[in-house]
């Protein structure tokens, strides 16, 4: 049931530090917060309630983006899509979220020092920033492919580099670098020959299928960040329910089983 | 109270909310067999509620029994069994497995669940189906049972009647109310089984109304539920003459919302100078 | 199209809203005689909804067709009356009365409403008593007869092919449903009538559900409303079988929210290129 | 049905130019709204929409309270009780408030020029600000009776002060000035002679039941401005019905027929 995991969840009353743009549609929101700066891992998400009232009813999941343990605060990184999001976006510095927080598991990294390939499509960049601001210190090369339909939507590239890692572009229009779908990139470093301890994806759920895909090909163990609709991210509604692998139907919950899985245990092409 | 299936088996929310504290616990529907449960997408926000098609998935009752219930066992909390399934027998079934369990307050019948192909629902809209399920399951048991009611009918009166007088000692109501959304651009349904149920605040108003149905046609105490957020809403049901109440949905936007009707609850008392609540139970103060 | 009991009798709103832009005008539900309508607080709000129990306060059918009809004829839009009585013969003489009169386009029987003493509700809860008001009715007019429906029954498919065997041209649905709100410090029903009807944005998936349930049942057009506030609510309708749709509480909030609608579907038809809104009636993908 | 009065209301989307507290709960939020400002008249009322999404679901009316119309705003004063107005209370200037306007009938004011009396209950006064507002420049003596349950609470003695109005003040507890209900205050000046050619009251339902009764017992003609629950605010849900004294059952709407009434024709001991 994955309750070890959710176990020490609960509401914060956090303060607003900054809610700023980085460009497009999107926000970052950075939430004072010293425990859970200091508690939650990559990977990991919370559960923001966007509005006072009873409409829009249900908190909204965001993955974890930057945590600053010495400055007490974390960040999220958001798209603004629909109400709750926009709602958001109108939050300034002095207001207070209701957050819902530390939830769901995170990424497991094996031991080694191989270099670590960080798959992202779109908003997808978001956790794996996060694992990638966990990793850096310990030296480890870390690659990160971004895909993105055009470049101007491109996220995460200053993030990456200001880490250490090696950064690779494609776009689906070949407004920039590669011209491809990003798996087709991964695909293209590997056949020039570049090696991977591990990979990890985050993103549209197509990208992300062929992504595991490729990795597969290469014998290569993938893990990815999945979304699903969420009522209550602990556990108990189990809504979030995503069928996986296995001779009978059966399914695990994204809020505490995940939101990450091992690629091979996701069936993709769920409708 | 909690209700079933948004407080898990209990497990789930122990270290977010201190179980010792809530009047009861009742866990998810528990089937005879394990069950995978509906397919993905199960859930979908509506204007101040939810539709649900989660489709009883779990373990089946001999694991609860044996993995889930000793855990809620070192709690001081009643605990309640929910259970379904698609024939009375297995209803009978389930009660007679129960009545053998210590640790194990009361058993609720869910006859209401909109959500699995066959069974739940069918029963409760029918008075008849209704005293059917529970005189066979009071001949299976001693425990106190509890028939859980769906809103999806005419005249819940009738069938709470019915309930009552197959044997029921309480009734609870109201399960969730049979809705449908629709993503317009994909053109499906929100929900993979087309139809779910809805819950949350948006129902509340409906919910209170047949509670207060229920209660002015039955002796048996009933138990209110459907929307309830804090104490306020709570009070409504109690008013209308709900005995004791549920928290649901609520708990997804707030673990502790049954903590926080609680302590509303015991606000109000004490600000209004009630010495106990069982003096607002059924107090409402009906137009002329 | 507007919701009957939500746009008066046009008259009100023609200043506010350009009444020539509306596909159709329903017009506040008329009985025959003069009714002061029921005693105050009428109404109160919900969550994302509210509860009305107006009881159809009105002049009466005369004073329509004598003060306000000739004002509604100078517009373009269809009129359509909606009548309500306690016994079948009332419907039938306000149907009879009707069917002389020129600048109606059709007559929509209220048999839904649940906040009259009499008749309302009563009729539309059960299937023969409804195929024997639309037959009655069916007998009194060659106009177009539309029978709108009440959501608080087990099965208003069952309903819907009542009044379509009985005669109706087209199904209307859904009134409100049964609701009831108390306040907790006077411990008073908010509504002086004790239980209201429950309409707005709260109960649309419910009434998605019935339309789809009630389009899947019966061949003749069913008008969609409950809830809807903008052109996707409406959609959602259309998706589920509604051939037409109305627009009641949200014109509350929003004077304008009808022609809001016609605006957003117009917007979405062009963006999807679809050349007619027909081709999505009832175009929603299931799930199997 | 009163549609020669809501006419020509319509939606406003109007600026935010100040939200401040004139001191306890109460908060004046002042609109630009030229037109608005040039139009309304004292008595009328407006529709607020609190909620950016849909709860709280209905609009919340406010009476009209100070009218600029050189400098194109008007303002309302609030008591912040509820959800609605506990929103209304975080706009800042800026914002823009969706405002439905303008609404009901207005206050009539008879030829002659002898004293008015405006009775005010707490918040009540507000109405009667605007009308002292509209009659101050005709130079027409007005006399405003101020009631409040303790001093602290009382409302508006500035406003009428400014507008050259006489003005007294009771308390119910006795805190300041004549103690005891504002009827009473009334009763007293009418006892001692003072004359008015009309009574105007705003405030708790009691309270103007009362001061038109000693109204009516003076032979003083009296206007009252109701308050009912509202779902729309002009006159086609029907919800704001007020039964009206009359042989048979008969309703009036607030919205439309009102808020202004005649006192003799309300029925006031409804429950
Ligand atoms: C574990 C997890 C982590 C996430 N991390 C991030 C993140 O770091 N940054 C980010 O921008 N977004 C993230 N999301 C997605 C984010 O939760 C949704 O974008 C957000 O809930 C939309 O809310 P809204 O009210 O603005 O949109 P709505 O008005 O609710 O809907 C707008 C659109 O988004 C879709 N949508 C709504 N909720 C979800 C959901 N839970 N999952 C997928 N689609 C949804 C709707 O169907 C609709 O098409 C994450 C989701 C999950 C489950
Ligand atoms: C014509 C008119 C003019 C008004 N003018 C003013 C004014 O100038 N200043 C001012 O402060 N208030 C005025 N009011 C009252 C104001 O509308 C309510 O205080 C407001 O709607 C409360 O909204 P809320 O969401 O904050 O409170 P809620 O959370 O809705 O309720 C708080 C309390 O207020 C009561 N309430 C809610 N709505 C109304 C209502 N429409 N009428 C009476 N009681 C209600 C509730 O029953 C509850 O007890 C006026 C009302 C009317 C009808
Ligand atoms: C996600 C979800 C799952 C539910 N599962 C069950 C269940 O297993 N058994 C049951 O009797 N009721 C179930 N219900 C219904 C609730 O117990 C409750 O009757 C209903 O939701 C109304 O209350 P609420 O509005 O407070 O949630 C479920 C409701 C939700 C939202
Ligand atoms: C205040 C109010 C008055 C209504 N009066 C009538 C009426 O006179 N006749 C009728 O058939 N329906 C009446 N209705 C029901 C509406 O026409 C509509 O069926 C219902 O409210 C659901 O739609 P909505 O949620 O869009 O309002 C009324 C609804 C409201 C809220
Ligand atoms: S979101 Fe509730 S179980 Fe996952
Ligand atoms: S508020 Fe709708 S008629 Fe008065």
């Amino acid at each position: 049931m994955g309750d070890r995991v959710a176990a020490c969840a609960q509401c914060w009353n956090l303060p607003v530090v900054a809610n700023r743009s980085p460009g497009g549609r999107y926000r970052e929101l950075v939430l004072r917060a010293p425990e859970l700066a200091a508690r939650m891992r990559p990977g990991q998400f919370v559960n923001v309630r966007c509005a006072e009232g009873l409409d829009p009813f249900l908190r909204r999941p965001f993955s974890v983006y930057r945590m600053d343990r010495a400055g007490g605060t974390f960040s999220l990184l958001y798209d603004v899509v629909g109400r709750g999001t926009g709602m958001m976006a109108r939050w300034e510095p002095g207001d207070a979220a209701d957050v819902l927080a530390p939830l769901g598991n995170w990424f497991a990294v094996p031991d080694g020092g191989g270099p670590l390939a960080l798959v992202a499509g779109g908003v997808g960049v978001v956790p794996l920033v996060a694992l990638a601001e966990a990793v850096a210190p310990t030296g480890r090369p870390l690659h990160a492919l971004l895909g993105a339909r055009t470049a101007d939507l491109l996220l995460g590239e200053a993030d990456f580099r200001g880490l250490g890692a090696t950064v690779d572009v494609s776009t689906d229009d070949g407004s920039r670098d590669h011209h491809g779908p990003v798996h087709s990139l991964l695909q293209a470093l590997l056949d020039r020959g570049d090696r991977f301890d591990v990979v990890y994806a985050c993103g549209p759920r197509a990208m992300m299928a062929a992504v595991s895909r490729v990795a597969e090909g290469a014998g290569l163990p993938c893990f990815v960040s999945m979304e699903a609709g969420m009522a209550c991210g602990f556990g108990v509604c189990m809504g979030c329910a995503w069928r996986v692998r296995a001779d009978e139907v059966k399914y695990r919950l994204v809020c505490t089983d995940g939101p990450i899985f091992d690629a091979r245990e996701i069936l993709w092409d769920m409708a | 109270m909690t209700a079933s299936g948004t407080f898990g088996y209990g497990r789930e929310m122990a270290e977010m909310v201190d179980l010792n504290r809530l009047g009861a616990l009742v866990v998810k529907t528990l089937q005879l067999e394990a069950r995978p449960g509906n397919p993905s997408p199960r859930i979908c926000e509506t204007p101040a509620g939810m539709i649900n098609s989660i489709g009883l998935p779990g373990a089946g009752i001999e694991h609860f029994l044996a993995e889930d219930l000793p855990f809620l066992r070192r709690y001081e909390t009643p605990v309640i069994l929910s259970v379904a399934g698609c024939r009375v027998e297995e209803y009978e079934a389930l009660v007679r497995r129960a009545d053998e369990c210590e640790g194990i307050a009361a058993i609720e019948l869910n006859i209401s669940c909109p959500n699995v192909k066959q069974g739940g629902l069918a029963f409760s809209v029918d008075p008849a189906a209704t005293a059917g399920v529970v005189s066979a399951c009071r001949a299976a048991t001693r425990k106190p049972l509890i028939a859980k009611l769906t809103p999806n009918v005419t005249s819940i009166a009738a069938i709470a009647r019915a309930a009552e007088d197959a044997g029921a000692d309480a009734i609870a109501a109201i399960n969730t109310i049979l809705a449908m959304a629709i993503n317009v651009r994909t053109r499906r349904p929100r929900i993979a089984t087309n139809v779910g149920g809805l819950s949350g605040p948006a129902i509340r108003p409906v919910a209170v109304r047949m509670v207060w149905e229920i209660a002015s046609a039955v002796r048996i105490p009933v138990i209110g539920m459907g929307g309830i957020m804090n104490a306020e809403d709570a009070l409504e049901f109690i008013l209308a003459g709900a005995t004791a109440v549920a928290v649901g949905t609520a708990t997804f936007r707030d673990p502790a919302a049954a903590l926080g009707v609680i302590d509303g609850l015991e606000a109000f008392l004490r600000e209004q100078g009630i010495a106990r609540i069982r003096e607002l139970v059924g107090a409402v103060e009906v137009w002329r």
